[in-house]
């Protein structure tokens, strides 16, 4: 999801110089239905993923949470995120960390103007439906005990703070912190699912558990509607994987291999590993498996071969398995839906498996250590310098943001009665299902 | 006149209920309980964590009779047909009832039923 | 939408003066994946939407009244109505109003013809998608109360005598009735919400109120999947709205961007509204407004600025929620699922709003006051007018279409006794959910 | 979806005699998303249409059936299943019938290889949904009664005897059994709904009938749910159909026209049987008449004009109603959400309609006997020819692999307290629904 | 004290309720439950198997009134709303209560009513 | 033999089965009802459209105990866990039970609990 990778494009196409100015039909066709298939995984497959994991009675706040936070993201991303992520640099010094402000509201992008063979009005949707699931993502950690006002504060201040600036250091082009470290991520292993995973594991923390945590049984409202947001999300991944190739080309049709390969094999994998250890291959464990082989080959999808991505996908779902069932109740913090235990653990892995597992081919190699001296030791350090530098910043920016979303809504955590009556009463005075 | 409430495995309300009918009983009212007792309930699984349902699924009847005649044979009826043996097979519970109405016509008592 | 804008895209391409003559795989890619979004819309999309907010008793009710205008909507539209709106005319005078039956069972066109760059046959299809939607949206302002068999005749002669002669009066080309007054609709603001919103008002008011409304609570089904719905819209109204701009082209890149900026306002705006008013912001009303946003920038959606579409999208919303909750109370009809509340009043607001907001950019606009002399009152009237023209036309069709209808069938409304029990039940013998 | 269909495509853009050897933005776009389509159909759209219609206490198992067998075929089909199917024969004898392991793990094949104008790997992917699919609707014979691990082996078995070999002989190019017949199956008719439709009824056969069946009401879980399910059907049917003129011409265009036609008139008439014969017209049954338009018009889909659609889809649905309501209950057998009545029998229809109705227009007819001499008569006995080798080869195949799953797990077959109580509560832990 | 059970029409309950209130009776348990009587239950179809659902949905009040004067009140406002006059308007039954305890102040019998 | 019927919180279940285990009583059936009285319902939003929900969700256990030991146990037992102190903790009622059976083993009244 780098931009240099236009470059690659050409390439590809190279009786098209030139192919950067023009408009392709075909990647624009693309790109957008991209982008389409990218939101649709917010609102309705994280949406339902999540909700159907929630208990009945939080299981509207659930949802809310994630639509709310998608629109509330999608209107700041346009309105500031993506200047401070993509805007043309205005400082040197400041190019280290943000764009600046010279595009806020979209100012100064016209219409017709081309992001390589696309209208750059598409780049900056498909841009934002990622900046968009990343906190979205989030909310899975800390549902069913969190203000819907301290949350919506959250949600605006960390799309500007935390998600914009690490996207630009990542992605924002020469002169940006960590472009140069040439680290691959192919399409956001680390800026969207260990970023979001990560900032819903300190929410975890600082908001405190739920009550009740390992005493009562929370039942999941419906195990059937968390699998068909799995489907979707799914569905929408072949947008978010294979819309980062930036085109209708070659390097997304292999995006669309690895992404298959690594769904099919996480959900395979977390299905056996249930049946071996508990005896009983749930459906939720298959959904959990597909997420989790989607999450991990992200960072990867346009770098490795379809052997590659079996592995990456099979590990995958075996690291978010142990971090679900092992690493959570080992050090007891109430990462509810699992947003930590899936999205960053998958993600993390993702991110250092892209380095061992990347085809050495200069076709689909960013800039880097790997493709400029076939080093790929030192690939993978850079990779594990990324997931360190990234991770360090959500971390810190995640904290603050909390403290000040917490400060102005005197506290972010509902009262008890509130808790215990449930969130989509008292919160939105609404009801799951009224048969 | 009686009551019967009859708590049963669920999957025997339809035998219970053609042979309550074939005893001449017309009427009954029937809703979902949970049952709490010697049987063991199973086990869910929700991500790894696995927790003991406790409370099983069961079905109440209940039916009020005009008479000894009709309470035995509905107890009659009950007993064979909610039977399998097995643990779980649940309980019936006979209670006094001092005045009933129909209240589509206003009949009181034995006539109500 | 209007057939005269495929010329624009010939300025986009400028090296293509017969770009129209060669068909161009990238543009037949989006108009089919266009297609098949529109039509997503309508048998998951809104009947989840429409369901989902209805009693269960008649949940199923809704959704079949949705699903089944679908399916017969969508074949005589291409027996018959997609030749009266858009077949070849035989007769000046008739050409005012409709193109003709020369083109039923679509005789005369072959699969190798296309409409400018993309196969004819995708035209149809995808016409017919906002055909059967117009219809379907209708349905929201009468459930749980009209004959099945009235509705589904309703639907039929409606799909034949008012959408198809208001979508060739609209855009049926050189001579039809209100295509040269130059008003600007880029997607169907006026000939699918505005109209199918109205018809429903006028179902409503003609079949009469639920019995008990205002005095029983009439609580919806599931306020979760009626969110699902308005998620699986705003998926599909990137085909409605991209599309049309009958291309993967820059316009339909700036369709993208304002119809995510128009929903996601939306959404937040009325989230807003709720919490500052009722103090408690609903998941429906973020559904509500997610769709209220996109009902208002559909007219605008290729000819405004990213802030064009925010206000379009805030203001829909305001005024889809002053109309459902203020306007709706004032009134007292029963228009049940707020057909006309949001996308009549939305799609109204949108259409003059497009006179309002629109970008003054030839290679944007369409023949109109507007585009040939920068008048831009002048283009607001145009608006205005082109708002009334099809109110009346509606107005009066649908309620001779209605009548017509009841007719048959014996009077349109179900006796009280089926609507105590609830539709389900008693029309389709069917029942929600067996738990 | 022949290979040497690719030489149409040609035949449509003349000025690229070469158009096979370079990528084409618009067809690998629309092959990309038409992947994304086909996907979507089967843990989304298959798997809410079947769990919607099965009892709450095996609805889950219903689900996980369908997405389970999915991944698992799919992590097959890239691993053998493709070779066996369309992997670069080695031997003229054994050509006739498997194409050869030599594409294990699709070995040999590089990112940049093309087929036709798009990537092979995007082709890899689009046929493993196929196989995945066509598995996955056989599970609908069987539900609630099953076990789990003799389902998966089933299916993992079946993808690589029975369905990569029939896939072979009829897509397999020069050699192959069937291929040089000439049969006509655009998308799949015979190959994906025949073969899992009787699959289907091979399994209800073997494993025998459901406790109760016919004495006790065994009643839908969320026909609501199952109704979805068909929505989400067509949509991705979009991509199934259009998909297999593996590009964005106009033979993707004829397909996406006849698609909705087909599906339109199914749903339209099954609810006019159902209201004729049972004075209640059902949402399921609406919902069952479009899936078996769609079924229907398949292996047409790219050769009949849109009358011919019509007919097609609307006795698809009168066939498939008949199978349903008539022959099962003839016959006794336990087809339980009627995988056979609808996807075999309507398959069957279609296969033979193919003939009947093919165009005679030789750039869209594959090669045989209408192609070559204009007979008709010897086409439509060329469809009776492949329709029977393809029953007999999943006949005795699916025998055979039954018979190896039932031993490996100690029989097929759950016991009857299991049975009793739900496969959901005692193979899966999990419960439908926690309100 | 006396327990009254009435089984009625679900639709009735809005109603049934506010003469309730209206006649002093200040509380009530209520729960859905599925009644067998003569009242004729509906066919449900599913895909051309016609099957009839013989136990139709109703709603069961629970209303515990310390004397006479309450039974007789109740009694009435039951009898007067619930009623359609058309078949399966439901029984109501009056059985004994020995005790009655309100779990947060621990005041007893008449006290707790 | 009596019968207790506790109307409670739903969020008390679980501490008050436990009690009841722990008191020595082995069986009980439990279901969702909805309860009028002094508590205040909710008001829910549709649209815009504000209404209350008067009935508030409660659950009621119902235990047959054979002797006046076990009476005293269970309500002990009830009122200790389902006590919050606020309003809607929800009421006891005691009537008598005349028969008992275990369908299981066809025994009757006190060897049957
Ligand atoms: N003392 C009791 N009071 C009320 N209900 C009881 C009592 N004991 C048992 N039950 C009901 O009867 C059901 C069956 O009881 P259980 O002890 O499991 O088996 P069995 O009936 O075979 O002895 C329980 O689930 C519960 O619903
Ligand atoms: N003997 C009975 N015991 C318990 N409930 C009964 C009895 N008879 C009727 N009922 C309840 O009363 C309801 C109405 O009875 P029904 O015979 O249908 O009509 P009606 O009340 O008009 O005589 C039934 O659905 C059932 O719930
Ligand atoms: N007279 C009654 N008959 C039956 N149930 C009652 C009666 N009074 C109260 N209840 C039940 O007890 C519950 C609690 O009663 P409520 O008046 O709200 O508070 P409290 O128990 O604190 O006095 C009610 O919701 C209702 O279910």
């Amino acid at each position: 999801m780098k931009f240099k990778f236009l470059s690659l494009f050409a390439v590809l196409v190279p009786m098209a110089a030139f192919a950067e100015d023009k408009l392709d039909s075909g990647n624009t066709a693309w790109m957008m239905i991209s982008t389409a298939l990218v939101l649709l995984m917010t609102p309705a497959g994280l949406a339902l993923f999540y909700s159907g994991m929630t208990r009945s009675k939080n299981t509207l706040n659930t949802f809310a949470m994630v639509m709310g936070a998608f629109v509330l993201a999608m209107v700041l991303w346009i309105f500031a995120g993506y200047s401070i992520a993509f805007g043309a640099s205005q400082n040197a010094t400041l190019q280290n960390a943000v764009g600046g402000l010279g595009n806020i509201m979209l100012d100064g992008i016209k219409w017709t103007d081309l992001s390589g063979s696309y209208p750059t009005y598409i780049f900056v949707v498909f841009q934002g439906t990622f900046a968009a699931i990343a906190v979205a993502i989030a909310s899975g950690s800390v549902i069913g005990r969190m203000k819907f006002s301290s949350w919506l504060i959250f949600v605006a201040l960390w799309g500007l703070i935390v998600y914009a600036p690490i996207a630009h250091m990542v992605w924002g082009g020469k002169g940006a912190l960590l472009f140069d470290a040439g680290a691959l991520d192919f399409a956001g292993g680390t800026v969207v699912h260990m970023n979001g995973g990560l900032a819903g594991l300190v929410l975890a923390v600082l908001v405190g558990k739920r009550t009740g945590y390992l005493k009562t049984a929370m039942k999941p409202y419906s195990v059937l509607l968390a699998a068909v947001g799995a489907a979707l999300l799914w569905f929408g991944w072949y947008g978010f994987n294979g819309g980062s190739a930036f085109g209708a080309n070659a390097i997304a049709g292999l995006a669309v291999l690895t992404t298959t390969a690594g769904a099919a094999i996480g959900g395979a994998v977390w299905m056996l590993l249930e049946w071996i250890i508990f005896k009983k291959p749930t459906l939720l464990g298959i959904a959990s498996g597909i997420v989790a082989g989607l999450v991990a080959i992200t960072p990867a999808a346009g770098f490795v071969s379809v052997g590659g991505a079996f592995i990456i996908g099979a590990f995958g779902s075996i690291i978010a398995f142990l971090g679900v069932v092992w690493l959570k109740k080992k050090f007891g913090y109430d990462d509810s839906l699992d947003a930590f235990g899936i999205h960053f653990l998958a993600g993390l892995w993702g991110a250092i498996a892209t380095g061992i597992f990347a085809l050495e081919d200069k076709k689909l190699l960013w800039d880097g250590p790997l493709k400029e001296s076939g080093n790929r030791m030192e690939q993978i350090f850079v990779q594990f310098e990324s997931v360190v530098a990234v991770g360090l910043f959500t971390l810190i920016g995640t904290v603050i943001v909390y403290f000040i979303a917490s400060a102005l809504t005197g506290g972010a955590r509902v009262d008890t009665r509130v808790e215990e009556i449930g969130l989509d009463e008292t919160i939105h005075g609404e009801k799951a299902m009224n048969l | 006149m009686k009551k019967i409430e009859a708590i049963i495995k669920p999957f025997k309300l339809e035998e219970v209920k053609d042979a309550l009918v074939a005893a001449g009983i017309e009427g009954m009212t029937v809703s979902e309980v949970k049952g709490y007792g010697r049987q063991q309930g199973h086990s869910e699984l929700y991500r790894g964590a696995e927790y003991v349902v406790e409370f099983i699924p069961k079905v109440k009847i209940e039916i009020v009779v005009s008479n000894e005649y009709y309470l035995n044979k509905a107890l009659t009826a009950i007993r064979e047909n909610a039977k399998t043996g097995k643990i779980g097979d649940g309980k019936i519970f006979v209670s006094e009832i001092i005045k009933t109405i129909r209240i589509r016509t206003d009949e009181e008592d034995e006539e109500a039923l």
